[in-house]
């Protein structure tokens, strides 16, 4: 079997042999073997003996992978290819890369542009709150504000889009 | 004693203080919104009531109906733990028309320590040195600019009424002085509806160092010793420990004088917390008084075996306080990190949402006050603070050796937290030399990321969750599945 | 310092040790019988070998199996916690002889201490008080019985070789006496491979109070106080605290005294505890050196701050003692219980299975060492331990309702446990009294059974459960779904 | 909706009516009324407000019933109505009253009668081992053995008939 890997913006191919019924597993990452050996434990723990020593993650399904905790570390794994095939369909015709979308549910609290106006890249175009903390979201690129799709007040959340900017000809 | 009392707070202090309630035989009413009908508060209460809706003014700032619902469950007496109404002047004095006891000092302590500047010349008549600065506020710019002048810079420009960093300036020059203080005062004015600004000397890379104290309705107050607080981030209190790194017996007994002197000066009663600014000389300055439980307050209690919030009830009941001081013994070293929901590798956002996981970690001298369990939704509406994770140990090494085994079997999966970030820090050198002051995370662990070892290993993880997810349907689907009913709210006492 | 250890032990004790070996930097070797390949201590271990089948003696007894394992593994020293090869001579000889650091005193230490008469020999010449009673042990009943005449009845058989109350009878008149030699005989000859017996005195309401002592490789010993471990059951003790509530600070210097002198005269190193029988009029007579750690180490570690197994890492390590006996502080009160899966409505019957749900309880001043885990299936070769709950707080009355706090959120479902037998225990007036002795279950709660306040509720639970069962089914088939794969067993190392 | 459940040996009759939809159920239990609003916990929790007092259960269902945890003690609830249609079925041709079988499992480490043995009440017959404590099962009632289906050594659980004792005529 045949996976690749992304952890953040890492994508790594793996090479996996498993013993039918055993429990074990071959992994080839790159340029370096590992022998694991693994069991599930419940609830959530997996436990894993690679190379002879043991490891135990934690693994959830999330949204967009697999949350995967280890050793106080967590990280988001999520399948590449899955994630491009994923990511060429949601870039229809009705989502451009000038899109702006909150990076956690939040509220808006303040919006310091208007429908028209001509913003630069870095920009901030909108203010949102969460857990006692403000952020300001910015133009992603030079370009028109075409359309505000949001209000004070209101509750968001990621992939809401709040803002379309359009990018300008000339830029 | 008391035998009912409302907590008006939710999350991790809100389940500890009703851990001492149950443990003095004491029952619980707990408050919440309608994001928390879940939370763990709302779980470890005898009775729960339904404030509202989500936003804090609606719900868990609600003067009214939060001593309404006191009044209603016959409850004597309401802890507010820390934060919200915490330090709230009217919050207290509407308990004390009601009749309610507020566990805490009484509205004029609080109203008096509260404005920065009051508090400051109260304590210079007292004789606890100040950090040189203005001892009145004003909102004229150009006499702000002319003080600085004469104090020299760098200086700090405070809001009289201010708090959490808001209205708050470092000016290091003249060119910078008018613009900061337009700002902060705008700041300030929006915050706390009172743009007044004072200044202060700016001490360099002062360590953040404060006194717990307890002081009961007879005149007897003690301290409970320091605790180390100077691993900020934005002003924000990340670690804590006890004892200091920085401290001598000596210095601690004049700092631990002054702290009582602080507590009698302004006829403070209950539990309370005395900062000071220590810099790098070893002189102390008074910064402040948080007249309230502090979130740090676990480091204390694991090194002196005293439960403060059973004292604060004792305190509140009008007992006498029966602690000597010289019977007030510290042993071992604690730390405490606050484990936030925040990502510490996006600039710490916030990171509300559902926990799929969580285990807690565990072990001799470990202790989690925890506010949130698994499949809760973490709402985006309060602070991201999810627990205080606390352990003492013999030594300053051996605690920070378990410090880091407690992180690193901390599991809480779903959302993002500062758990990786903390590991870093109290693995790093700097903290294990003790060298810590306020710009400790801005000068070491600016633009933190979580370094890549372990990868190889987690993707490794994610296969063989394929290769058995299907042996385990259950557990797989375990945290969709569960049910977010009863959307029909209110009260459930009748 | 030692770089890896191997833990030759199961459960709680394995898992508690880890930890510390963790915290210092050392690596960590589990093993493990066939029954507990998904058990606690080696889902925290390093690396963990597989021993063998589950009956004790092919795995956690197989002395050949344990060294081997070792040597391959690297690791420089056993740790042999509590139960199995703990206390066994050849095992500890062994150890020397391959040139394993075993962590704990020398076997011949080991070998003197474990013959009852010959303790009793090397105390009295030390100057320690020991019970009136025989100072060499005898195969012939006739003159059993004639020293009992001699020295008045009740008296208790006692085997040389004895532990656990094997072999063990307490006779109150003459026409009991032969029949109680030959069948104590009888049960020691089987238990032991020794059936010798010898005659104690029989003390009236004796309290069990023990010292903690620890003496390095440099002749430095001191002690860590006492630990009250009156509350037992059929000669196991279920209950432990500290302080006892019948210390005086001149008797516990006494004492705390003769504690040391045993380790002194005994060539003592490491971790041991010295047990007394004190009596109703406080005079206390030695009864044995158990030449580990204890069950009960934790209610030291929670009172005076200092983590036993580290200490017993250091000394075994070489490492002088820097501990003074003045610098020694103890604050507060600790008790700690033991739960067991066992039907305490069915006289105690071994209650193995599989654990359903598991909820630690948590809070100030709690600390939980724990051996199992949601899902494992508690194997019936082994004690019947599944962890020990210890809480500290400033006072024992406040300690004591901790404890009820805990006991009453410690949710474990699936098997029976002493839990609800313990809260009544710990709920009694008696206890609240302090007034502990060996007899003190036999006397007060004998034929206890679970009381039916709450049997309502619990029938309401069951009609609840059903009417949200089909919204949870994940939830409700979780524990039944869990696969036990990875029959085929082997070594983890390679 | 009308239960029996039974908890040791005692049985008592519980009415339910519940509001459809609304998390909340009326409950009378002998001379009892109950009024409880509950909600689940993942995992395993029921938290209820019983007359406006609030209760944490957890339930986890176990053979022959539900396992109930309630503020440290575990009730072991089982339908009554089941139960005896159950035991109706178990007590078929092949089973009696004078079965000796294990309290929990354990193994066989004496077998102190023979086949043929007249036993009197109470006498030990078979003595089973677990977690290092021994345990002397006896005989039910006066009688003879009919019959010892295990061996020393042997891995026993409950359920598994040791010994078959077959009550005599003149008892």
């Amino acid at each position: 079997m045949k996976y690749r890997l992304k952890i953040s913006e890492e994508t790594a191919a793996l090479d996996v042999s498993v013993s039918a019924g055993k429990q074990n597993a071959e992994f080839t990452i790159g340029e370096k073997a590992y022998s694991v050996r693994y069991r599930t434990i419940p609830d959530h723990c997996l436990h894993m003996i690679v190379d002879g020593k043991g490891v135990n993650a934690f693994v959830a399904d999330g949204g967009e992978g697999k949350h995967v905790f280890l050793k106080g570390k967590s990280f988001l794994v999520r399948d590449a290819d899955q994630l491009s095939s994923r990511r060429a369909k949601r870039r229809g015709p009705d989502q451009t890369p000038g899109d702006v979308t909150p990076p956690m549910p939040s509220v808006v609290v303040r919006i310091m542009v208007e429908e028209g106006d001509l913003v630069k890249k870095g920009q901030g175009l909108i203010v949102v709150t969460a857990m006692k903390m403000e952020t300001t979201l910015v133009a992603p690129s030079d370009g028109r504000v075409k359309k505000i799709n949001t209000s004070i007040d209101a509750k968001v959340a990621p992939g809401n889009i709040l803002v379309e900017v359009e990018e300008e000809e000339n830029e | 004693m008391f035998k009912k009392i409302l907590i008006a707070n939710r999350g991790d202090i809100a389940v500890r203080i009703m851990r001492t309630c149950r443990e003095m035989g004491i029952e619980t009413v707990a408050v919440y919104s309608k994001a928390d009908a879940e939370a763990a508060h709302v779980l470890e209460a005898d009775e729960a009531v339904l404030l509202g809706e989500s936003e804090p003014l609606k719900s868990y700032l609600n003067i009214d109906r939060i001593v309404d619902s006191a009044e209603k469950a016959n409850a004597e007496a309401i802890h507010p733990g820390y934060g919200f109404l915490a330090e709230n002047p009217d919050f207290a004095a509407r308990c004390e028309t009601s009749g309610i006891t507020f566990i805490g000092p009484s509205s004029r302590v609080i109203r008096d320590l509260g404005n920065k500047t009051v508090a400051r010349t109260m304590m210079e008549k007292a004789g606890v040195p100040v950090i040189p600065g203005m001892l009145t506020a004003t909102k004229d710019a150009s006499s702000l600019c002319n003080e600085a002048e004469r104090m020299g810079y760098p200086v700090l420009v405070k809001a009289a009424s201010g708090g959490g960093g808001k209205g708050m300036r470092v000016v290091s020059g003249k060119e910078e002085m008018e613009e900061a203080c337009l700002s902060a005062m705008s700041e300030a004015e929006k915050a706390f509806g009172d743009g007044s600004l004072y200044l202060e000397k700016c001490l360099e890379s002062p360590r953040h160092v404060e006194f717990q104290i307890l002081a009961d309705q007879h005149g007897n107050a003690v301290h409970l010793f320091e605790r180390e607080c100077s691993i900020q981030r934005r002003h924000q209190k990340i670690i804590e420990e006890t004892p200091s790194p920085a401290m001598t017996p000596s210095l601690r007994n004049a700092m631990g004088d002054a702290a009582v002197s602080v507590a009698l000066a302004s006829g403070y009663t209950n539990a309370g917390t005395v900062e000071f600014l220590l810099d790098l000389s070893g002189r102390f300055y008074f910064l402040e008084v948080n007249t309230r439980l502090q979130v740090e307050h676990p480091v204390t209690e694991m090194t002196t075996g005293i439960d403060i919030v059973r004292k604060q009830l004792e305190i509140a009941a009008g007992n006498p306080l029966t602690l000597k001081q010289e019977d007030i013994i510290q042993t071992g070293h604690a730390i405490e990190c606050r484990i936030y929901a925040e990502d510490p590798e996006a600039n710490f956002f916030p990171s509300p949402g559902t926990i799929l996981v969580h285990r807690e970690p565990s072990g001799p001298g470990v202790r989690n006050d925890c506010g949130v369990h698994e499949g809760f939704e973490v709402p985006m509406e309060y602070d991201p603070i999810l627990s205080k994770l606390i352990v003492t140990a013999g030594t300053r090494e051996a605690a920070r050796m378990r410090m880091v085994r407690a992180l690193e079997s901390y599991v809480i999966l779903g959302i993002r937290t500062t758990i990786p970030f903390l590991i870093d820090v109290i693995k790093s050198l700097e903290f294990a030399k003790g060298e810590t002051c306020t710009d400790f995370i801005a000068r070491h662990f600016e633009n933190w990321s979580q370094n890549m070892a372990g990868a190889d290993l987690a993707r490794i993880a994610y296969v063989v969750d394929e290769l058995t997810a299907v042996k385990r349907p259950a557990a797989a689907t375990k945290e969709k599945g569960w049910p977010t009913p009863w959307e029909t709210l209110g009260e459930w006492r009748i």
